[in-house]
């Protein structure tokens, strides 16, 4: 079993499912002049955002089998990097963003440093108290809203120009963080440092005993997934120009390993794919009933009882192409 | 800072221990026996205070309320184990995570469907209400000196039951060995079963006892769930005593540490940062307990296994 | 005189009270093919994990070459050059099998933080891979996965995996566990073909195979080393038979 | 009692038994030999329903019982004695004893009393946790906690292995005991000589595959027999 060519005539049938998904978020704001635009354009963004969060954390989930549960911390100091900063009027995004970007390393760096001492049970345990430990972080800060959130001036400048003011602007702006984000991801995955983490999920022992020291690679995963995961919170919070502690709920840390599974984990397309699934569902499922929940939480239990590999795995079962 | 305020916020550190301990100790052992993490748990306690409120509705009585909360909040964790856990069990952490994930969304949302959005409010029994005089100064009510009470005693009669019978004795050589315990003759499904249904039932009654206290609402468990999930790692996975002491630990430390931290703080820095830094960092005290106890002993205070 | 390529310096382990390892001692010159049997519960894979760093001694030292690695962990060693099997396969059953080596080269060579570039087309990793694979005969299956390898490749493999870690000195647990006979003989003559080069030390219980490739035998017993010396000396030794054969007075 | 009936058994894809045959009468006491890694532990494993066979048949008292799960395999009169003891760690030496505790045929031959009385020694540390013993006292607890199942049959797997030739000789008068007493024992053990002694009938297992099987008397009497199978 060769693996082909990288760019022989294989290319667009291997890379069918990603090119298309991308060529599809390029048209969406053209689609969108059709009608109902604004709507479209920021229920598409926010997909989008939350699949750069979902890819981040395919990265350790889905390739490294580490299952963190308090991944959406990383949303909330994100976000809370822009808020804070504009309160104090810092509101460009080359000063927000790498302040986002390094606080989330940071809290990634000593939670997980600390976390992944432990394996299993424990881990998912732990990962789940850090977030729940930043939740309360957030709700504590009575100066910056406290429980309620605080409302943002704005999006941020760049340059102290207002480049993303525009929705649509925006838009192609997250539509290049994410195609950026996934191609971190997919050179990270094959690259020497993807294939030790991948190694560690299938037999640490063995990595082990080959010379490898798995807590410092597993450490350097869980921080760059962490980062990545805060640009999709500095994202979050210029969208909504808003930022509350009810981004970084446990539940929402739960939704997004719904979507990486959803999706099939491992496959960083069906990352973003699960993500577009889970948001969509909840959108079309909440117009029918505010109780969307009752279906969705059985459809939950359904899909880990009887589907395995998720969307992506039924994808490829009817489409028959493999995916290494 | 007042030795009154010490004492009644000790109490109240002390019964938040107590409902800590009641969650935990099912959960730990279900973690322990069947090496299966259980997210839906704090849903039993939150299934609890509503089914206390409304059989406290129906029968106009507290205590009819409890005694017909108790087995309801039991043959609704076996129904649950019946038809969805028990398919779960070798099946790996993720997927056990997400299935009760879905649980828990399903659950608190069809509480909402059944018994309203609004909170419900439950009576303090007559019995129990009003304050007692501990000594000069300390007034504490009732109710909560019989929520520590009651569930003190059945931490005492728990640790009897784990340390003095046959059940308890196989539940903690399920523990550390669950194959060889099947291999002697025990059905090691049943035993879970029980175990499984004696713990849901003990995180409906800590349910049901706060419900006067607290306001009975969706997702009042998933709070709590965390923190039982700390006293679980801190206690060490499978170990009732590591439950019970970590629980205690944890509700005094969280308890105190939002009280005193900024006053403490106070005397280091001046008043307006102590108080913020203060507000700041007694949420995380808890968890900060948790990773330093970890980092000394990653198995917890109380490891089952080896 | 040069210094043992592995020395054992009185290593201790107990789990509770119940001891595993007992006082051992043991040097082996540098390309000695040592092997090391008993009894089930001997400690003999206890011994293993305590040389190789998977576990920690309660008391004593292991030496490489004449430097005390005993506080080093598990990949530390494996930098040393003291680099290990495993009883039970341990392989990454994901990964093709080339792949498999290839880690063990990339472990061994350069850094692993590189986040960019495809590490599966690597001609300088795969390359050195190829050749450990074709050593122990698995040329022609490098590109299958390890996964549907047959048992026998699957050790064999384990061994590619070894030998690309570059050992000085191998230590081998039970290589021929599960095998069949065929399988057994392929993976005889391969051992047979890495005497001399480097210092081995096996675990086995296959005895033609011990008494076949040995040059030194230890017997471990109680967690204790009762007897050491060629494979003749050990065979007629009367506390050999008597402590693991059990005939009882003979 | 058990018969076992072309047994095979695997690890993931590396077959382990090829067809294994055995019987254990009533009150009879056969010995499983071989050298290590011929696939005894897993035939023990196999018939107590702890690893599922690929193939064949396991009776009990003429049930089937094949791939049932281990606990209604024990409960069918089988009393396990593991490889490697097993004991529970956090139990104290009497709990050990008491937890899996049963008579599911009449009454108990097999109480506290009269396991003390076999293992004095257990008596002197009924207090002590599991894991504070020593290997022989270890071995003594399992053998014990197996019988106060009250099995039909003792199925003891490598129970002297790694035990001091005193600690051993007093094992092996328990079962020689054991038998007196008209207990049924399938015993896997190297030290043939011993076993000889009192053993019925010998079952020598070669890579997964019955090699040989016959009396005490037939396998004495053929010294080839132990330095092909048996020995170094």
């Amino acid at each position: 079993m060769t693996m082909p060519p990288e760019n022989g005539p294989g290319f667009l049938k291997r890379e069918a499912v990603p090119v298309l998904l991308f060529a599809l978020l390029a048209l969406v704001p053209f689609a969108a002049v059709l009608g109902a635009e604004s709507y479209l354009l920021s229920l598409v963004t926010r997909v989008m955002i939350f699949a750069i969060a979902a890819l981040s954390l395919d990265l350790i989930l889905g390739y490294g089998a580490l299952v963190s549960f308090g991944h959406a911390a990383f949303l909330g100091l994100g976000g809370y990097a822009v808020g804070i900063l504009s309160a104090h009027g810092q509101t460009d995004a080359l000063v927000q963003l790498p302040v986002a970007l390094a606080v989330s390393a940071l809290f990634a760096l000593i939670t997980g440093a600390l976390s992944l001492r432990t394996k299993g049970v424990y881990f998912i345990m732990i990962t789940l108290a850090f977030g729940q430990m930043a939740f309360f972080l957030a709700v504590s800060l009575a100066a910056y809203g406290g429980d309620d959130g605080m409302t943002l001036p704005g999006r941020s400048r760049l340059f102290g120009m207002e480049l993303i003011k525009n929705d649509r602007a925006f838009y192609y702006a997250v539509l290049l963080a994410l195609l950026g984000a996934y191609g971190l991801c997919r050179s990270i995955v094959v690259s020497r440092f993807g294939r030790v983490i991948r190694g560690a999920r299938e037999n640490p022992q063995r990595m082990a005993a080959i010379g490898f020291p798995l807590f410092r690679y597993q450490l350097v995963g869980y921080v760059i997934a962490g980062t990545l995961c805060g640009l999709a919170g500095f994202l979050l919070a210029n969208q909504a120009e808003f930022v509350s502690p009810a981004y970084m709920t446990w539940q929402r840390s739960g939704e997004l390993i719904v979507m990486v599974v959803l999706g099939g984990l491992g496959t960083l397309h069906g990352a973003i794919i699960g993500a577009a699934a889970f948001l969509l569902l909840e959108e079309w499922l909440s117009g029918f009933t505010e109780h969307w929940k009752m279906i969705f939480g059985p459809f939950l239990v359904l899909v880990v009882l009887f589907a395995r590999g998720g969307l992506m795995g039924a994808i490829r079962r009817i489409g028959g192409g493999g995916h290494g | 800072m007042s030795m009154t305020l010490l004492y009644v916020q000790t109490l109240n550190g002390l019964q938040l221990g107590v409902l800590l301990f009641l969650i935990a100790a099912g959960l730990t052992l279900v973690f322990g026996v069947m090496d299966f993490i259980n997210l839906a748990h704090g849903v039993q306690y939150m299934i609890g205070a509503y089914l206390a409120a409304m059989f406290t509705a129906l029968t106009g009585n507290f205590f009819y309320g409890l005694a017909l909360a108790l087995p309801s909040a039991l043959a609704f964790g076996l129904l649950l184990e019946f038809l969805i856990f028990r398919h779960l069990y070798d099946r790996d952490h993720l997927d056990q995570v997400l299935a009760t994930f879905g649980i828990i969304l399903f659950l608190n949302q069809a509480v909402k469907v059944v018994w309203g959005a609004a909170p419900l409010s439950v009576p303090i029994p007559e019995a129990l209400s009003g304050s007692i005089r501990l000594m000069d100064g300390l007034l504490y009510p009732v109710y909560r000196l019989a929520i520590i009470g009651s569930g003190l005693a059945i931490a005492v009669l728990l640790g009897v039951l784990v340390s003095r019978t046959r059940i308890g004795m196989l539940v903690r050589a399920g523990a550390s060995n669950a194959p060889m315990v099947s291999a002697l003759g025990v059905d090691i499904g049943k035993l879970f079963m029980v175990v499984f249904g004696f713990g849901a039932m003990l995180a409906g009654f800590a349910g049901a006892m706060v419900a006067p206290i607290l306001s009975v609402e969706p997702g009042m468990g998933d709070n709590l769930l965390i923190l039982t999930f700390v006293v679980i790692v801190i206690g060490g996975i499978g170990s009732v005593r590591g439950a019970f002491i970590a629980a205690i630990l944890v509700g005094l430390v969280d308890t105190l540490g939002r009280v005193f931290g900024p006053q403490v703080l106070r005397a280091l820095m001046d008043p307006s940062a102590a108080s913020q830094v203060g507000r700041a960092l007694a949420p995380m005290l808890t968890y900060i307990l948790m990773a330093a106890i970890l980092f000394f002993r990653p198995g917890g205070l109380f490891p089952a296994k080896k | 005189m040069a210094e043992p390529a592995l020395e054992l310096r009185d290593l201790n382990k107990a789990y509770g009270a119940l001891t595993v390892t007992d006082h051992v001692s043991l040097a082996l010159p540098d390309g000695e093919f040592h092997a090391i049997i008993g009894p089930n519960g001997a400690g003999k894979t206890t011994l293993i994990h305590q040389i190789s760093g998977v576990v920690p001694s309660d008391s004593g030292s292991v030496w490489l070459g004449g430097r005390d690695v005993t506080g080093l962990s598990l990949p530390e060693r494996v930098h040393r050059g003291l680099v290990r099997s495993f009883q039970i396969t341990s392989i990454l059953p994901g990964f093709s099998a080339l792949e498999n080596v290839a880690l063990a080269v990339q472990a061994r060579e350069g850094s692993s933080f590189r986040f960019f570039g495809r590490a599966r087309e690597e001609a300088r990793l795969n390359d050195q891979a190829i050749e450990a694979l074709e050593e122990v005969g698995l040329g022609k299956r490098a590109g299958i996965r390890a996964g549907l390898l047959s048992h026998g490749e699957k050790r064999q493999l384990e061994i590619a995996i070894a030998l690309a870690a570059r050992p000085r000195v191998l230590l081998l647990d039970e290589p021929l566990a599960g095998t069949g006979p065929e399988e057994s003989a392929v993976l005889i003559a391969l051992m047979q073909r890495l005497r001399g080069r480097m210092t081995i030390l096996l675990i086995e219980h296959d005895m033609e195979a011990v008494f076949a490739l040995a040059e030194r035998v230890s017997v471990l017993v109680y967690g204790r080393i009762i007897a050491s010396g060629t494979p003749a000396a050990v065979r007629d030794d009367p506390d050999v038979r008597t402590a693991y054969l059990g005939e009882e007075g003979g | 009692m058990l018969e076992v009936e072309g047994l095979e058994a695997a690890y993931g894809d590396s077959q382990i038994l090829f067809g294994v045959d055995l019987a254990v009468g009533q009150g009879e006491v056969v010995t499983l030999l071989g050298r290590n890694g011929m696939g005894k532990t897993t035939t023990i494993k196999s018939i107590m329903g702890l690893l599922k066979p690929r193939a064949g048949r396991v009776r009990v008292e003429g049930r089937d019982l094949t791939g049932a799960p281990p606990y209604r395999i024990a409960r069918g009169g089988l009393g396990l004695v593991p490889e490697g003891r097993q004991v529970f760690p956090t139990l104290s030496v009497e709990e050990n004893l008491v937890a899996t505790a049963a008579s599911r045929f009449g009454k108990a031959r097999w109480t506290l009393e009269t396991v003390y009385a076999l293992f004095p020694r257990l008596k002197e540390r009924q207090r002590n946790m599991g894991n504070q013993l020593s290997g022989g006292e270890q071995q003594m607890l399992a053998i014990g906690r197996a019988l106060m199942t009250n099995p039909k049959l003792v199925i003891l797997d490598e129970a002297t292995e790694g035990l001091a030739p005193l600690i051993r000789q007093e094992i092996w008068d328990c079962l020689k005991q054991l038998k007196r007493e008209g207990e049924a024992i399938l015993v896997i053990d190297k030290n043939v000589d011993a076993l000889a002694g009192f053993a019925d009938r010998h079952v020598i297992l070669e890579k997964g595959k019955v090699v040989w099987r016959g009396d005490s008397a037939a396998l004495m009497a053929d010294p080839v027999l132990k330095d092909r199978y048996l020995h170094v």
